[in-house]
């Protein structure tokens, strides 16, 4: 009996529940109805294509009143469902890091270090099951909490894509961002550290929603949730495949090239006054009794302008050895400094006079840019060389030292593939190889057909560029000149 | 000869003191510590044994040129030692190292791989002893290696594909017929025909410019015309930049003279 | 043109006096010697310096354009300044970024410093020591200006803060939070600035300002770039850019505009106005050298073809 | 063996790093990420090496007394001085015996220098470091208002450090980068005659440039000036950057493939 009277008692609830609820949805429906405008539709959201993952690009059809319509709408907010689990990471990041921040000051007993500790043990407490004890030997509390903090932490970051399972429980709607009106896609995108906190776990689903905003906030158009959608990397980025032929492409001319210079076909390459001035500068070198001044530049041993000039640097000194002239080579770094020097020496073997060479002769000055030309200038007033080549990577020295050159009345050669600077060469010296002739002026000089073969591999591709550039304007007045050009976008 | 060296000498350390006890003294005005009197009148010399070199080589350029060796080595390595060692790598190989120097332990699984550089950085230091230097090449060619590969693609990307895709510059801009070209043919800047110049120069300068860039076939007759195009249409350029970079470097010159004439002698500003 | 000055009038005497000696000299095809050149150069950028020879200057229209949008801008509008150079570029950049911030300040205006570049920080530090502190010490941090600092990210920065400027710089570089920052309540994104001004010209500089946000939000938006850089942006005036100062010349131009109309600020240092006097000088020096160079080149080639 | 290891090194590193390019995959950017941090350390070493090599030259010079030799001790002091600043800080406001302590090391420094380079008494020199050494150590252990470590968030500490490279280095520094104004005018004086068709375009659009660039003579050159110069910079120069670039692009292409595939050995001495 009694059981009867409380399910009447419930119903009767219910329906009053019910009935109420209504009324406030009827009310509700009025209001937004009055004002709120369309939402979006299909909204999409996938994980953004060539990327390394924690990231994933949202889109939607814009709402009808977005321009058209009663063009209410300003712009869209971005929203996605994270799980309690994501602030509780954010906590745990942020004790994870103050404790790291306050470790190296555990000798400091100041009132203020004292209470920063404090309020730290009171976030640990309340993140961390897991007491530790507050001993007086603070490093090895601080140690342990560091401990503890870290392996809630990962632990919270297993955690994740279970927690982004539980859709929609016990989470809430994050807001991402706002873009502007007539915009439709927006990218989710953090990084990749889960230290970071910016990051967006990978492997979880996501769920996404897009609000049509109008001027008044509280009143916009809302898209049913979009999920679940994972984001992860991908192991090859499709953006890059024209890169991608490229390389084929020239390794191909490269190494079909080189084969045939290997089998002995000579190769014409076209004289480099600069190279041709080198001999002689030389010569004359040996009449005045002048020494011979070899800058190799600031760039390291990896710079590919510091390659070719280690070359030319190898003619240089068996010439130099032959005329038994003096060379200085002040180096800016040391593994420079190093290399030069076996070089020179192999040099003055090849050369056949090896006692000949002094160890001195390559030196290494400083690894400051002004400390080096301060130094080098002043050598070149005090040794008075004959003549100053300079070959490899330059900057804002080029012309301090070309003009002090030419002060001490040498003949200057230069090289450079730093386009800034090949005008002050120009300029300031009597030769000077203007960017790619320089890497060509070592093939020209090794004379070895390998590198001749490749020289001629690099006109080839010259060539390429001028044909793909004359078909790029034919096609761009084709129908189907986008298919053509589309081929060199490198996407990303 | 020599006297006047010693005088000259004498003369600059009389003037040192004089300009560093009138600072000191706050006879410019200003009163600065002895400490900073005595650094200001330090760097306004330097900059005067430096400015010294454009007459001729000297003593105090010299001793300037020595001393900024020295320090700017020294400046690079401590820089070098707290940023890379200190910042970088003692904090992923060892936790004592890295609380003596006051910088958070990052322990990592993977950290002990730091010890290959470190094996190589001190194959690297072999080049000092005469027999071992061979092993020198094994860092070097890490370095070498890594740079190449990543140079290739980057080039390749950066100065190949994508130089072709902006070279596809429509030479015939917004093309409505000849009638319409010729009826309203103008020569301002954005006119049609104006535009198209402008493109055409462009492609004629990238064309020549490769042109003179070739290097296993020998520039006669058409083709030697195009690479003498081209190498003009370099000089003009190079010209063009030099003249753009002469305000740039005057105003350095403004900055020093500024600083001696202000917070060394202090009669302007 | 030039300030009636007794110091002025020897100096431009003595130089222009030197040069046509010189002139003279190499019509009898004498070379110059290389000192006596750097002599002239010494010369012509310190005594303009110590004689203070100023010009005076008509702010061009794009720069004027600048300068009466700030003019116009009401109290308390919010104007966002990004440092975006280095110390290589700053004396011809800095000069700028201390008129217009001082422009600013002094028509009450809110203003949100930031850099894109680290080094830029350095950079707005001078600034505020050599305007702020110096000339407005009344003005308070968090209230009447905030300073963002940098963040790396280059282009990245500038989409992510294009719609909301707290994501990108959750606190300022004291580490105040966002939300405690008067200064930016209301403010959530570039959209709600009323106007974007960018020092630098390099990369990122004026020009990803306006691809990112000028274009985007429509928030009008000018620069302060090096003179190298200049050309290449004028073609973005005045629709997307509306305002352009061109190297140090932009700069002597705001000064001098600047100071006319603010008589308050008539002792202010005007950098720019100062280096302008060396910069013109020098330039036409070394043009003459030039200029007499060639003069040599002919007269030695006739009298080699005499001989 | 000698050249083999070397070799397979650059190969695989090179493969490595193309290969990564087109893998955007996380594991991938993690050891692209550590192969740099790695070239970062190996700096090091190499800087280490310099600082050797700069003392190395200089005690040589000293030895050998080559002109001007006495002028190294200015830079091994300047060195040495520094690399103390570089590794000490005071702990509080007083710097305790720091100066001392600076006086001291130095010194040894010197007489170890001494020791190498004297040709007799070398016993003494080598005594007396020892002495100036056993008297640094002792103050180092018994002062405690300085210390050797002293990394703070704002960076390197120490005053004086800060005092060298305001006070001598940068102003060398700049002094030396602001000479380009006069060296900028004597080649220009020297270099801008048209004694050919090169040298005149060279000359000609500097000239134009230039003159855009100086407002007192725009008024008389008219608005043109600014234009061609405008027109110079954006059109012909872009075309020529655009061919260097390319040209420059390939060649340093082609000297990776080369070096990769270990057909250009420059970078192992053999010229």
């Amino acid at each position: 009996m009694r059981y009867v009277l409380r399910c009447v008692l419930v119903a009767a609830l219910l329906i009053c529940g019910t009935a109420y609820a209504q009324t406030e949805d009827m009310v509700e429906d009025t209001v937004m109805t009055a004002m709120a405008p369309a939402p979006a539709t299909n909204v999409n959201a996938f994980d953004t294509d060539n990327d390394h993952g924690h990231s994933v690009t949202v889109t939607w059809d814009l709402s009808v009143d977005d321009g058209g319509g009663t063009g209410a709408v300003t712009g869209y907010e971005i929203h996605r469902w994270s799980p309690a689990e994501m602030v509780t990471l954010d906590s745990l990041r942020g004790l994870l890091s103050a404790v790291e921040a306050e470790l190296p000051n555990v000798a400091d007993s100041s009132a203020e270090a004292n209470l920063r500790r404090d309020s730290l043990r009171l976030r640990y407490a309340a993140l961390i099951a897991t007491s530790v004890a507050v001993g007086d030997d603070l490093d090895t509390e601080m140690k342990a909490r560091r401990a503890a903090v870290k392996e809630a932490f990962l632990a919270a970051l297993d955690g994740l894509p279970a927690a982004h399972a539980r859709y929609p429980e016990n989470g809430n709607w994050q807001l991402l961002g706002k873009v502007a009106a007539g915009v439709s896609t927006y990218s989710d995108a953090g990084g990749k550290e889960p230290t970071a906190s910016s990051f967006i776990p990978d492997y979880c689903g996501f769920h996404y929603k897009v609000h049509a905003l109008t001027a008044d906030e509280t009143v916009y158009g809302e898209t049913a949730p979009f999920g679940p959608v994972e984001c992860y990397g991908q192991w090859f980025n499709t953006g890059r495949v024209p890169v991608l032929l490229a390389v084929l492409i020239f390794g191909a001319l490269t190494i079909i090239f080189v084969s045939i210079a290997r089998r002995g076909a000579d190769l014409y390459v076209r004289p480099l006054a600069g190279i041709e001035a080198v001999d002689d500068a030389i010569g004359r070198a040996t009449e005045m009794g002048r020494p011979i001044l070899y800058v190799l530049g600031l760039g390291t041993a990896a710079d590919v302008a510091t390659i070719a000039s280690f070359t030319i640097l190898g003619r240089v000194a068996k010439r130099v050895a032959e005329y038994q002239t003096a060379l200085i080579v002040p180096t800016y770094e040391p593994i420079v400094m190093t290399v030069a020097q076996e070089v020179v020496k192999s040099s003055y073997l090849d050369a056949g006079r090896p006692d000949d060479y002094k160890d001195d002769t390559v030196f290494f000055v400083t690894q400051s840019q002004f400390a080096y030309v301060a130094a080098v200038n002043g050598i070149m007033l005090r040794e008075l060389p004959a003549t100053c080549v300079y070959m490899g990577k330059f900057f804002a020295e080029s012309l301090l030292l070309a003009e002090t050159g030419a002060l001490a009345g040498s003949i200057q050669i230069a090289g450079t593939d730093e386009i800034a600077q090949i005008p002050f060469f120009i300029v300031a010296c009597d030769y000077t190889l203007i960017g790619e002739e320089l890497y060509a002026a070592s093939a020209y000089l090794g004379r070895e057909p390998i590198l001749l073969g490749s020289l001629k591999a690099q006109d080839y591709a010259k060539a390429a560029v001028v044909v793909f550039a004359l078909a790029g304007l034919l096609a761009s007045y084709a129908s189907w000149g986008h298919v053509f050009t589309d081929l060199f976008k490198v996407t990303n | 000869m020599k006297n006047l060296k010693w005088f000259v000498l004498a003369a600059v350390c009389i003037l040192f003191a004089v300009s560093w006890f009138a600072k000191a003294s706050g006879g410019d005005g200003v009163d600065n510590s002895v400490l900073d009197a005595f650094l200001v009148t330090l760097a306004a010399f330097l900059t005067l044994a430096i400015m010294s070199f454009l007459y001729q080589d000297n003593p105090y350029y010299k001793f300037a040129e020595h001393l900024f060796v020295g320090v700017s080595a020294a400046y690079w390595m401590c820089l070098g030692f707290w940023s890379t060692v200190v910042g970088n790598l003692f904090p992923r190989i060892s936790e004592g190292l890295s609380n003596f120097f006051l910088v958070p332990y990052q322990p990592g699984p993977l950290n002990f791989f730091f010890a290959i550089p470190i094996i190589l950085g001190i194959l690297l230091l072999m080049r000092l002893s005469p027999k071992g230097g061979w092993l020198s090449r094994w860092p070097l060619a890490f370095i070498v290696g890594t740079t190449a590969g990543l140079n290739f693609v980057r080039y390749l990307r950066s100065d190949f594909v994508k130089q072709i895709s902006s070279t596809f510059v429509p030479l015939v801009v917004d093309w409505q017929g000849f009638g319409h070209f010729f009826s309203n043919i103008s020569l301002t800047a954005g006119g049609p025909l104006v535009m198209m110049l402008t493109n055409l120069v462009i492609f004629i300068g990238v064309f020549c410019g490769i042109v003179y860039f070739f290097f296993s076939k020998e520039h006669t007759g058409v083709f030697g015309k195009a690479s003498r195009v081209g190498i003009w249409i370099l000089m003009i350029t190079f010209g063009a930049s030099f003249g753009y970079t002469v305000m740039g470097r005057i105003s350095l010159l403004v900055g020093r003279l500024t600083f001696l004439f202000t917070d060394w002698l202090g009669i302007i500003g | 043109m030039v300030h009636n000055n007794v110091g002025v009038i020897i100096t431009l005497l003595v130089i222009a006096g030197g040069l046509v000696w010189l002139l003279v000299r190499s019509f009898r095809g004498k070379e110059i010697d290389r000192r006596v050149i750097f002599l002239f150069i010494m010369v012509s950028v310190a005594a303009p310096l110590l004689a203070t020879i100023t010009f005076k200057f008509t702010a061009t229209p794009i720069v004027e354009a600048l300068y009466d949008k700030i003019e116009a801008l009401p109290e308390g509008s919010t104007v966002l300044l990004s440092f975006d150079f280095d110390p290589a570029m700053a004396p011809e950049v800095q000069p700028m970024a201390n008129v217009v911030t001082r422009h600013c300040l002094e028509k009450n205006i809110k203003i949100v410093f930031m850099c894109l570049w680290a080094t830029g920080q350095g950079q707005l530090e001078i600034t505020l020591d050599q305007v702020l502190r110096r000339d407005f010490a009344h003005k308070i941090d968090g209230v009447d200006y905030v300073n963002m600092g940098y963040k790396a990210g280059n282009e990245g920065v500038l989409n992510v803060i294009v719609t909301d400027f707290e994501k990108m710089f959750p606190t300022d570089v004291n580490t105040t939070p966002y939300g405690d920052i008067e200064i930016l309540q209301g403010v959530n994104s570039c959209k709600d600035m009323d106007l974007i001004v960018s020092f630098g010209g390099g990369r990122p500089g004026i020009k990803e300002w306006i691809l990112f946000v000028g274009d985007p939000t429509g928030v009008p938006s000018a620069g302060g770039v090096a003179a190298v850089v200049a050309p290449q942006l004028y073609p973005y005036y005045p629709r997307q850019l509306m305002g352009l100062l061109g190297g140090i010349k932009g700069a002597a131009e705001y000064e001098s505009h600047f100071r006319e109309r603010h008589p308050n600020h008539a002792d202010m240092d005007t950098p720019a106005i100062i280096m302008m006097g060396p910069q013109t000088i020098a330039h036409i020096v070394i043009i003459a050298f030039i200029i007499i160079g060639n003069v040599l080149f002919f007269m030695n080639r006739r009298r080699g073809a005499r001989s | 063996m000698k050249r083999q290891i070397p070799l397979a090194l650059v190969f695989v590193f090179g493969l490595f790093m193309i290969f990564q390019y087109f893998v955007p995959h996380e594991k991938s950017e993690w050891v692209y990420e550590f192969l740099l941090d790695w070239i970062l350390v190996i700096g090091i070493f190499a800087l280490a090496l310099g600082i050797w090599s700069l003392y190395k030259v200089s005690v040589d010079k000293i030895r050998a007394r080559k002109e001007n030799w006495a002028y190294s001790y200015v830079t091994l002091f300047g060195l040495f001085v520094m690399i103390l600043f570089g590794f000490t800080a005071p702990n509080g406001e007083s710097w305790g015996l720091y100066a001392v302590f600076v006086t001291t090391a130095i010194l040894t420094i010197l007489m170890i220098i001494q020791t190498m380079v004297a040709k007799s008494q070398k016993g003494l020199y080598l005594g007396l470091a020892g002495l100036f050494l056993a008297a640094s150590v002792v103050i180092a252990i018994f002062d405690g208002a300085w210390s050797f470590h002293f990394y703070t968030a704002e960076g390197l500490q120490n005053y004086w450090f800060r005092a060298f490279f305001d006070h001598i280095l940068i102003p060398i520094l700049s002094t030396m980068f602001s000479l380009l104004a006069f060296f900028i005018a004597s080649a220009a004086y020297r270099a801008f005659r048209a004694r050919n068709l090169l040298a005149s375009l060279l000359l000609i659009s500097a000239l134009i440039v230039m003159l855009r660039f100086n407002p007192y003579l725009q008024p008389i050159m008219g608005d043109y000036m600014a234009k061609t110069s405008n027109w110079l910079m954006n059109v012909p120069n872009l075309a020529a950057q655009r061919a260097i670039v390319i040209g420059i692009g390939l060649g340093i292409v082609a000297t990776a493939l080369k070096v990769i595939l270990g057909i250009e050995r420059g970078y192992m001495g053999k010229g």
